[in-house]
């Protein structure tokens, strides 16, 4: 026989002044099987809940129903009390009398009404209640970080330098991500080289980590705790084993031609390489779609310098398979195409360059060894125009968002020019500035103050090339007039957007995304680090543009947040997941198809010879997220859904 | 010399008996199906009707009857008995193999219990049978030792007269002779000649089945998995019999208050004999079969004395696989004992 | 004159939106009728055509389901499924001859407290115009009487 | 040879060369109308079979009886094209493999029936795309578009005159080849979601859900509305629902072995003109 405790807060004078909360009491009262029911100030004060819980003792109370907020305020508070009072959590419900009650209701009468009929309800409910159990799941330590840039890497030292093991994920033959390819980096102007390989060196010889460059995470599956990951391990075609990386082979490679991605095409490389000097790991690799060998079956010069017999053209594409506990998506950004603005004359004059290409032209390791040349004829460009937003905050041919770094890094830009080349003339056309962030502010008007940056407030129409000069005509809207400024080199300050594969990636491993193909945090501010899967969360510019300081921020959250996953054996997650009747299920599928998280299996059904009598759904608790989708298409009533079973819900409609 | 009731009498016999506070029911086609039904005037009656779709037997046995309701209160369940009801009916054009029926079940009824609503029912209900002149494909009342004139269950019998003119009067019991009473002076004396009954062929050779049908070996025969294969265990043939009775309790109701009910049931269906550990006795549609069979022809006559059937046909004439108990003993009355 | 006629309305909504919503209206303080009773389930893919039946039973006047925007639903897509099966059953429904008006369906998102009163209101309202649903009030009241023929 | 003749000796040689081990047809019935479902295991057994226009049972659901299928065995099947959708729904909702199933397809109107041609389900393909292109304007149901004419009001009371004679035998659910549950909804007690007791509102709720759980699957082979024997034309509710999803979903039950359940599939841009 249940014995139900209803109790009844006022809070304060919210809901007793329009609820007669007294009444309340009285008529829960009569309700066949509550036990006790009594009204009070503040059942969420200490004494109030103190008061819950000597209920629950003298009365050997079976179930608990707080009429008070809403559930989504004090359920845990009040389950917690049931808990400590030796109640399972889960035989306590709200009734939410407040803000769908009291609040929201001027007639006393009617208000109280309502207030018994949501009680009453709710009694009806906590009656048919289940003592659950949280879901214990069994937790893998081990992390996988995707994506080796300054975002992965930090992750993944974090958890390393707490011990788990984690495996870190770079596609690209090395890591260091973009951050590499930075000159230096806003607001202190320290040389991202200095302050990144040290991290990427760390990060490879780590004990912990286990780097895997040159390979793509191809598939995901499992859930939190339980991950299985394949891993595509591109050929290298060099036994990274053996090499020590000494470089012959790249020196003696007759293919050196090909325009350098790393250098965003400023500089050339051979077809054997790697992309940068301090690459890590510093052995190469062969661009098969360039190298002579692969195209015409002859050369092999690498092959015969190569003392070591590192060279292996048979090399094949390999597959691994991880047992993942949880996994960090750190995989970046890519520079939009701004052949999109042909009014620019990107891609059509060699001395239009984006800002990242500036980047390579003024790092010490740059194609140009930190000197600002124009690359259609390697002179200094006396005046230099930067155009900000060059894609950013533009519904029509950009992006609608802001890329949110362009501001900080062109005014470094010009600082760097204004440094590089003293008497360069450099006019920066923007929207807005936009420099909140520590010392950012104060960099952006050193730019102006110290190094001479102009600033014009107004967009730019058209790029054309007249005798030898970029012709830029744009309008300064703080004087209301137009500009034309002629210029030896002009930079665009490109919009970042995600990876052009973003959203294929993110369906291989199971997370949302937004429009553009950012990845897709599970609350914007309240878990700005989980994706919306559990067990899975995000690191740097793959789920909103960021600079580097953010990036590094996120990746330690992440990695915190894994560290606090990794802290337990075992997973504990809420009870409220769907469970089958085996006896009754038809094995239609239907549940199989309609749930969003692939969390219900096919399971034979065997007599003792082991033979399949039937197959049946089953429910993996682990990835079930409780939606209860499939107990509704059920034609059989197979499913249910803890918490909200059928016969909660049928008992709160017939309390009603 | 006998006396008659003329056709176009009939009105008035309805207006007399419904002025006495009698509910008058009768058979009545309404748009696609056909029962007996409360008739207020003669023109409602369908007496072309060989049989109605459903029979008798849910005049006295409704499929759904409230038999208590309960309110649930603070510390115990308040009841209330729901009387059995006390109209008074007269059913006027029964036909031979339900009137039967009902009497076939009257012993079931108050055998270890006396079923107050099933008996209520049937003394407050008077029935006048037609004898019937037509027959159909299923009819088999002769294969039952029954004939189209069976007075069984009946508390007056009617043989139509040609041509529709009216009918000869043979009051059977007091019930009967009560109800007629109230329309003697609508009768007439004469001696016409009643027309001809239906001719019923007799189908099988019903102690031939009984015989085999007590024989414990042939329980586990193979015959009944084959004459019952294509049984789709729809419980149409157990709802429309005349006889079958099985009945269950269900409560419907919400938090506070709610109803015992006594609803149909059949053993047909394959939850009928399941059992809450999962363990069902008779797991097949063919036990499920045979077990209609044997109660209706072994177990129901081993203890009343009486079979199970009235030979009304409709298990077969809506059956929608074409089975029934005609293609079932007929198979049986070839089978060796 | 006799007393207003108060419709009795049952609500089933999803914990994560529209319960949500309902919440906002209160800390808000907007003011709407008290008709409407709230059944919260976890997501509009778990609110079965069997609730809205069962509401029926129970006496209800006008039964409303509501649940997250299309593409805002925490469970990715159980309102998706929902739509289906409510557009599938809202015409069973009418084709049965149960008024449409009688069943309302909408999407009310955390942010839409407003929407939300507004609601509550505009169906209140045109229930209590419609009157009681007598018809089905009249099955009701069949299961409570002794069997008829 | 006649077409009953024909598929006598496709059945003789099907069952003799061990390609199946039953076949699924038809024979005489009590009267000269009926057609009984006929179960044929030897060759002999074929000189019963009845091949003509008064066969019209859909007898796909024989082949979702327990244990029927599980030795892996083929078996033969006579099925008109609303049978042959059956199988395809049966096998999309893995009730039976299709490659056990040998179809003896045929067609025809209330006088003579003709030959399909095929044997496996895919095989008919062609057929099924032609009759759900043809579905839009295919004559409908006279009482179907009375019944949309009238008013709400005018409908329940329809529909509860019709309901109120359902004494619910069931007769629908097991003559329905996609009411293949084990344990039907209305079996299910705890919670009684439909009222067992066959009150009009009882019957009314077992009818619209069962209404309910055939949307997007029933075939419109009429197994239900000739079973029921106080004639409901449960057959109107079910094809009212069939124009329901083709229009909304643009969904035909049964066109292919793989099609998705219509309720457990969605798509983004699925039409909500009556969402607020």
């Amino acid at each position: 026989m249940a014995k139900i405790g209803v109790f009844i807060c006022h809070c304060g004078e919210n809901i007793g002044a329009k609820v007669d909360c007294t009444k309340l009491a009285a008529t829960l009262g009569e309700h066949p099987g509550v036990a006790i029911a009594v009204d009070y100030k503040y059942f969420c004060s200490d004494p109030g809940q103190e008061s819950v819980k000597k209920a629950i003792r003298d009365n050997n109370l079976t179930g608990v129903v707080v009429a008070a907020c809403s559930p989504r305020m004090h359920e845990a508070t009040f389950r917690k009390a049931c808990a400590e009072a030796g109640l399972n959590p889960y035989m306590c419900e709200i009734a939410n009398i407040r803000e769908q009650c009291s609040w929201v209701h001027n007639d006393p009468v009617q208000a109280t009404e309502k207030a018994a009929d949501i009680t009453r309800s709710m009694v009806e409910k906590v009656k048919r209640n289940n003592n659950l159990q949280p879901i214990e799941v069994p937790v893998t330590r081990r992390a996988l970080v995707i994506g080796g840039g300054i975002a992965g890497i930090q992750a993944a030292l974090d958890i390393a330098n707490a011990g788990q093991e984690v495996v870190l994920v770079e596609r690209e033959p090395t890591l260091g991500g973009h951050m590499a390819q930075l000159s230096e980096t806003f607001p202190t102007l320290d040389c991202s080289q200095c302050i990144m390989t040290p991290r990427m060196v760390e990060a490879a010889q780590h004990p912990k980590i286990r780097l895997l460059t040159y390979a793509e995470v191809v598939g995901v599956d499992g859930y939190i705790g339980n991950f299985h990951v394949k891993v595509k391990m591109k050929a290298r075609y060099v036994d990274t084993e053996s090499c020590t990386g000494c470089g012959d082979c790249i020196t003696k490679c007759p293919n050196k031609k090909i325009l350098s991605e790393f250098d965003c095409g400023l500089g050339k490389r051979p077809a054997i390489y790697t992309p940068f000097a301090q690459s890590v790991p510093n052995k190469p690799i062969i661009d098969k779609a360039n190298c002579t060998y692969f195209k015409n079956g002859k050369c092999k010069v690498c092959v015969k310098v190569c003392q070591l017999n590192s060279i292996n053209f048979e090399m094949q594409d390999e597959f691994i398979d991880l047992e993942i506990g949880a996994i960090v998506v750190a995989t970046g950004f890519q520079v939009q195409d701004n052949s999109v603005y042909g009014e620019y004359g990107y891609g059509k004059y060699k001395d239009v360059i984006n800002g990242l290409q500036f980047e390579r032209l003024a790092s010490a390791s740059g194609p140009t060894s930190g000197k600002i040349l124009r690359p259609s004829d390697g002179k200094e460009p006396e005046t230099v125009v930067f155009i900000q937003c060059a894609g950013s905050r533009d519904p029509s041919k950009g992006v609608r968002y802001c890329s949110k770094i362009c501001c900080m890094y062109t005014a470094k830009h010009a600082m760097l020019y204004a440094h590089k080349v003293h008497g360069g003339k450099s006019n920066i056309f923007y929207m807005d500035i936009r420099a909140a962030g520590k010392g950012y502010d104060e960099f952006t008007r050193r730019a102006i103050e110290e190094d001479e940056a102009s600033y014009l407030r107004g967009r730019v129409s058209k790029v054309w090339e007249e005798n030898g000069k970029l012709m830029v005509r744009g309008v300064d809207t703080l004087l209301g007039i137009p500009v034309v400024i002629a210029a030896d080199m002009v930079v665009l300050a490109t919009a970042m957007v995600p990876q052009p594969d973003a959203k294929d990636f993110a369906k291989t491993i199971g997370i949302g995304y937004d429009e553009y193909g950012f990845f897709n945090e599970a609350h914007l501010k309240l878990r700005p680090v989980e994706s919306s899967t559990a067990g899975i969360f995000l690191a740097g510019a793959c789920q909103s543009p960021k600079d580097i300081p953010d990036s590094v921020a996120q990746a330690s959250a992440s990695a915190s947040k894994i560290l606090a996953l990794f802290s337990k054996e075992k997973l504990e997650r809420e009870p409220v997941v769907a469970t089958n009747n085996e006896a009754t299920c038809a094995g239609c599928w239907g549940c199989v198809l309609a749930c969003p998280y692939n969390a219900i299996e096919k399971k034979d059904i065997v007599d003792r010879s082991g033979k399949v009598i039937k197959r049946v759904a089953s429910v993996n608790p682990g990835l079930c997220q409780g939606c209860g989708t499939c107990v509704t298409f059920c034609r059989s009533n197979s499913l249910d859904l803890a918490g909200f079973t059928e016969k909660q819900i049928f008992a709160e409609v017939m309390g009603l | 010399m006998t006396r008659i009731l003329l056709s176009d009498k009939l009105d008035n016999c309805v207006a007399r008996w419904r002025k006495a506070g009698l509910t008058v029911i009768g058979p009545v086609k309404k748009e696609t199906s056909s029962s007996y039904a409360t008739v207020e005037k003669a023109a409602d009656f369908d007496f072309g009707i060989v049989l109605p779709d459903r029979s008798i037997k849910g005049l006295f046995f409704p499929q759904t009857e409230p038999m208590m309701g309960y309110t649930i209160k603070k510390q115990d369940i308040a009841t209330n008995d729901f009387a059995p009801p006390t109209e008074k009916r007269i059913i006027f054009g029964a036909r031979s193999c339900d009137a039967s029926g009902l009497a076939i079940d009257d012993p079931l009824f108050g055998w270890d219990y006396k079923d107050d609503f099933w008996f209520q029912r049937r003394n407050e209900t008077v029935i006048v049978t037609i004898a019937c002149t037509k027959a159909d494909d299923f009819c088999m009342c002769t294969s039952l030792k029954l004939a189209p004139d069976s007075t069984k269950g009946s508390d007056v019998l009617l043989r139509p007269l040609q041509n529709n003119k009216g009918w000869l009067v043979e009051e059977l019991t007091d019930r009967g002779r009560e109800a007629f009473k109230e329309i003697a002076d609508l009768l007439l004396d004469g001696s016409e000649q009643a027309a001809p009954l239906a001719v019923v062929p007799e189908k099988f050779n019903l102690d031939a089945c009984v015989a085999w049908l007590k024989n414990p070996e042939n329980f586990d025969s193979t015959f009944w998995k084959e004459i019952s294969m294509r049984c789709i265990g729809c419980g149409s043939c157990t709802f429309l019999c005349p006889t079958c009775h099985c009945f269950d309790f269900q409560d419907e109701g919400d938090t506070y208050s709610g109803i015992r009910r006594k609803n149909w049931d059949s053993c047909s269906f394959s939850l009928f004999t399941m059992h809450t550990s999962g363990h069902n006795p008779r797991s097949t549609q063919s036990a499920r079969w045979r077990q209609r069979i044997m109660h209706k022809f072994n177990y129901f006559p081993g203890k009343f004395s009486v079979n199970s059937c009235s030979g009304c046909g409709r298990c077969t004439r809506q059956c929608p696989v074409d089975m029934g108990i005609t293609e079932t003993l007929q198979a049986i009355s070839t089978l060796k004992p | 004159m006799s007393e207003p006629f108060e419709p009795k309305i049952v609500a089933f909504v999803c914990t994560y939106c529209t319960y949500a919503g309902a919440d906002l209206a209160g800390t808000s303080r907007l003011k709407y009728a008290p008709n409407v009773r709230i059944v919260r389930l976890p997501c509009t893919g778990r609110i079965s055509p069997m609730f809205i039946l069962k509401a029926l039973q129970k006496g209800a006047d006008g039964v409303l389901v509501s649940g997250c925007h299309p593409g805002d639903c925490h469970f990715t897509h159980g309102n998706y499924h929902a739509r289906r099966r409510w557009t599938v059953f809202r015409a069973l429904l009418e084709f049965t001859g149960i008024p449409l008006e009688r069943v309302k369906f909408s999407w009310i998102s955390a942010a839409e407290g407003g929407k939300f009163a507004d609601f509550m209101n505009s169906v209140t309202e045109d229930i209590r115009k419609l009157g009681p649903f007598d018809q089905y009030q009249g099955l009701i009241n069949e299961t409570e009487a002794p069997a008829t023929l | 040879m006649s077409i009953q003749e024909q598929y006598k000796k496709r059945v003789r040689e099907l069952l003799s060369s061990g390609a199946v081990k039953m076949v699924i047809g038809y024979q005489a019935g009590t009267t000269a109308d009926r057609r009984r479902p006929l179960f044929i295991r030897t060759p002999e057994e074929a000189e019963k079979l009845v091949l003509d226009s008064a066969c019209i049972a859909n007898l796909s659901g024989y082949l979702v009886t327990e244990g029927l299928l599980s030795d892996e065995k083929s078996v033969g099947i006579f099925l008109r094209p609303d049978g042959i959708r059956s199988i395809n729904i049966l096998a999309a909702e893995a009730q039976l493999n299709p490659e056990q199933v040998v179809i003896l397809g045929f067609d025809g109107n209330d006088k003579e029936v003709t030959a399909l041609q095929g044997e496996k389900a895919r095989d008919f393909s062609a057929i099924i795309a032609s009759i759900k292109e043809h579905a839009p304007e295919a004559p409908r149901n006279p009482q179907l578009e009375q019944i949309e004419k009238m008013s709400p009001k005018e409908r329940f009371a329809f529909w509860q005159a019709e309901f109120s004679r359902c004494i619910k035998c069931y007769a629908c659910r097991q003559a329905c080849p996609m009411c293949y549950c084990r344990r039907c909804i209305v079996d299910s007690n705890q919670p009684q979601w439909v009222n067992t007791s066959s009150h009009t509102l009882g019957n009314l709720e077992w009818n619209v859900v069962r209404a309910f759980h055939l949307s997007g699957r029933c075939v419109g082979c009429g197994n239900c509305d000739r079973a029921c024997p106080v004639n409901i034309p449960l057959r109107l509710i079910n094809a009212k629902m069939a124009g329901e999803v083709l229009g909304a979903f643009d969904h035909f039950a049964g066109m292919s072995e793989t099609q998705e359940p219509v309720l457990a599939s969605f798509k983004k841009d699925d039409s909500e003109t009556f969402i607020l």
